[in-house]
């Protein structure tokens, strides 16, 4: 997988986004403040036109430079962690120009510790991290397993939905829903709902 | 959604654009989304920086100006700044006796502005931290991003402001912002929702006889939804979560403050209510605000937030400030 | 109807004791419904008396002390004060120099406040009265009952209070009203209704994508309803209505007010739109107000009131001025 | 008609005003500020305390007292013109202690002369003089011409419910339904109403 395939996943990412904006939004307006949606479209439109107007040349520099712009762009909670997420991601993919499945799912492990690191959440406190960290360690295990790159990701997209799910009726303990106690319960996280939507575009571009 | 506006993109800096038209005692960065006070940076100052999402005006850039914020930083409705801005406000108003970062407990806003922090100090710019985290709705416990900040940021934006202008040190400054905010509590209530514009829609839609208890500032559902009551049971409601949480007595400083759609009439009613069951209590109303100041769109609502105050703090409190949103003494 | 009150019939009383609680600035009689500056009446000073229906606030009572009124009389909601309200507060404040009524100019208002002056001068207290009627949208002809009395009334308050209380006789503050008045130029749009208390429900409902042009401040419904707009429309055709109807040039005084329940946000974006218009139709904006100074209830909506302002008005309008809702120089 | 039957009279407006309160705010907020039946209701529920505080002994001073509070309590437009009706009727039948139907015709002749000179509204303007003149005119006519008190009574009130009617299609020159040019037009104006209202309780008064 080389700059092309992560330029273009960050453009399926922003399609998505575009797309489900609405549906994040009103996840958010359920136990959050209704940004989530706008936060993310800015985001990924503004990654894209970073993209666009200074094509990096390797998979680590396209992953960095959509962290750094995230971060710059986005704000909220949002904004620093899925920034976090992508620079580390791209820190551990280096410069190699093209980058193997397994080196993916290296990274992407080490984006789930950057999130974890900065924004404090566990597994099962009913955040991105709940769908961010079983993807992780699916595709390493699917990768480990021998599966190709399509079905690796195809795994990675699933275990990310199921743990989006799994999160459903958990109490919020981080980010904003930790404020509405057991009023959380019940309602999809729209971070974790926003993770499917990242990993769905993953295996989207990969199979494409 | 009727709202005053251009485009729900356009809100912020096209409100930014009005600041800087109404106010000619601010400098306004519209590129960098930076509101100044025209003076900064001060020399010898410590400098104040405050910032969050936008839609709870005046705070914060209608409390930059003289004696509180050197600087400002709006993010979009209901986000947090990002960390460019926060860096660019903190070099901007560093006249060489640091800055303080005065920031309200929410996962967005206390990332963010770390992560600027972070970055200030590896350009080797003094910059400390005060976090407010007042409102009792909220347990501090490791269920929770812990308590939200919201009323009391205006508190500890005045006093910390006014002995920055006093010319007290950075640790000082940061020292006296975390007492107002140890000492001081919020709570509110929501009777409708407000409506964010990129959202298009009311966050939540409440009955005609429902209120939410425990709300915080962005519109997110309170702790608990409740039938309509009498202002009377509401301002007492209210008093009382503070009075639980932190016992009321002595001279108190006490904001009752409308959450963007409410009349100043109905905030006089609840005023009315808050003093005498702050009086029934124990405590004093030895000084007050009425009116909007830290507030949630077009919600129609109040918060109570009520600081135990000390003689220094009332001196502080007292003394003059010339900013859009709160001015007294020049 | 949710609304932060005890009762409808005791709102205005139960906002009068939060008033009275709030200001040690203000001395409340809550009897006779008289809101006094705390120092009234003052020796060799023209008096200064406003008053109208409740539901404008702060009008009127927020701008009682130094430099403005020196008493207020609120009637119930929308309902102009009785005539003894108004004989009560002109005997109070009468310091022997005589009392200026400031009037809005609404059949009510008018009526009371010529029943009360035409018995406060059986009593032999001298009384002159500044009749504001601003408000473009309405035409002042046979067919109607004259324009309105809106947002300057806030001007003719501040200017008026600053002439009195530099030493002026009763006839040369009541001149300075009447050529604020005479320069000064209002017109109201509103994006949804209000909701009288004792009513229970909105006056008028709007579609979702209506609003209504040439509104009061009485939840009247306006001259025309029409299809919800940007803002930049809104301000443009504000700022044109009023240019048509009295050409602007050279410096102005510009209020951007918001009817209750706009957030401060929205009256920003409203104010850069305005500011640029008039500097379009060449005119300046001197000095501006944004924010809420004359409201209806809790009706979202703004309304634009120009003054062209003379040297003398503009050190009238910068002098100081310590209010509840107004305050600078001091 | 003595001052017990004119104290009678009020408590009748002060239950049909209350009754009809809902109905008054409403006309009122088609066209004006939605305040007319709290007004009233405020206003003639103090008129009749203050008449059972202290219960004046002639017509007139009933009236003349009716007509005080009601400036003392109601404020608006209607408050000033209503009590200057009363009081001006009030004057009229003097210190009599009883009086006829061609006094009380002459008297309400005087009430709305008053309220023509106080807010100098003509018939035809659209307030409560399109209802109060015609039944002034009415009772006059009809004592004029012998009929029994109940009847002249009647006809005065049908004569307030056709100047009522009669205003609706009419623009509005007068009082707050004025700023509303056109749109004032196919209203009832609430000031008519609520004569119509006054007069149906004598009316109602005078054949109990
Ligand atoms: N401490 C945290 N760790 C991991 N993810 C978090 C944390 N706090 C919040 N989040 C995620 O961020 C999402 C909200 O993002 P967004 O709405 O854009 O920001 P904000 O909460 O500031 O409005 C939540 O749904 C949650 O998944
Ligand atoms: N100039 C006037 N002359 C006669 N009647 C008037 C005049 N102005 C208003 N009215 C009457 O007063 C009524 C409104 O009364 P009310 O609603 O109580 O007062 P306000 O208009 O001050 O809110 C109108 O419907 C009209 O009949
Ligand atoms: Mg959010
Ligand atoms: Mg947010
Ligand atoms: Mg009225
Ligand atoms: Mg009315």
């Amino acid at each position: 997988m080389d700059a092309a395939f992560f330029t273009a996943w960050i453009d399926e990412i922003a399609r998505a986004v575009t797309a489900g904006r609405e549906r994040l939004t009103r996840l958010d307006a359920a136990i959050g403040d209704a940004d989530h949606g706008a936060n993310l479209d800015r985001g990924f439109t503004a990654v894209r036109e970073a993209l666009a107007a200074k094509p990096p040349a390797t998979p680590g520099a396209v992953l960095t430079l959509a962290g750094t712009t995230l971060i710059r762009k986005v704000g909220g909670a949002s904004g620093p962690l899925y920034g976090t997420a992508l620079r580390q991601m791209g820190a551990a993919l280096g410069s190699a120009p093209e980058v193997t499945a397994g080196e993916l799912a290296a990274a992407l492990e080490a984006g789930v510790a950057g999130v974890r690191k900065l924004g404090g959440a566990e597994e099962g406190d009913k955040t991105m991290v709940d769908a961010l960290a079983p993807a992780a360690r699916a595709l390493t295990a699917a990768v480990a397993g021998g599966l190709k790159d399509g079905e690796a990701l195809a795994a990675a997209r699933a275990a990310a939905e199921e743990g989006a799910r799994t999160a459903v009726p958990l109490q919020a303990r981080k980010g904003r829903a930790s404020y509405l106690g057991e009023r959380s319960a019940g309602h999809e996280d729209p971070g974790a709902a926003s993770t499917v939507l990242i990993l769905t575009a993953l295996h989207t571009t990969a199979t494409r | 959604m009727k709202k005053l506006i251009n485009t729900a993109e356009s809100m912020v800096t096209d409100a930014l654009a009005g600041m800087a038209a109404a106010h000619p005692g601010l400098r306004v960065d519209a590129g960098n989304r930076v509101v100044y006070r025209r003076s900064a940076p001060e020399r010898g100052k410590v400098g104040l920086v405050s910032g969050g999402g936008s839609g709870h005006e005046p705070l914060h850039g209608g409390f930059v100006g003289y004696g509180m914020l050197d600087a400002a930083c709006p993010g979009e409705v209901f986000t947090s700044p990002v960390p460019d801005q926060v860096i660019e406000a903190t070099k901007g108003v560093d006249g060489g006796a640091g800055v303080l970062h005065i920031v309200k407990n929410y996962t967005g806003d206390v990332l963010n502005f770390e992560m600027a922090a972070e970055l200030c100090a590896e350009e080797r710019l003094e910059v400390a931290t005060v976090l407010v985290n007042d409102d009792v709705a909220v347990k501090d416990s490791l269920y929770t991003a812990g308590r939200r900040g919201t009323g009391a940021t205006v508190f500890v934006e005045k006093i910390a402001g006014a002995l920055a202008e006093a010319g007290a040190s950075l640790a000082e400054v940061a020292k006296v912002g975390e007492e107002v905010n140890a000492r001081s509590r919020s709570f509110g209530v929501a009777l409708t929702s407000c409506t964010v514009p990129a959202a298009g829609k009311p966050t939540f839609e409440l009955e005609e006889s429902e209120i939410e208890l425990g709300i915080g500032i962005h519109g997110e559902p309170g702790r608990t939804r409740a039938p309509a009551a009498p202002a009377r049971d509401l301002a007492r409601a209210a008093v009382d979560a503070l009075h639980d949480d932190m016992p009321l007595s002595g001279d108190t400083l006490v904001m009752v403050n409308g959450m963007g759609g409410t009349p100043l009439i109905e905030l006089y009613v609840v005023y009315a209510e808050v003093a005498a069951r702050l009086r029934e209590k124990g405590a004093t109303p030895a000084r007050s605000l009425v009116g909007n100041y830290i507030t949630s769109l077009d919600m129609q609502g109040f918060s109570v937030t009520v600081c135990r105050l000390t003689d220094e703090l009332t001196r502080l409190w007292d003394a003059p400030v010339e900013t859009p949103a709160l001015r007294w003494g020049r």
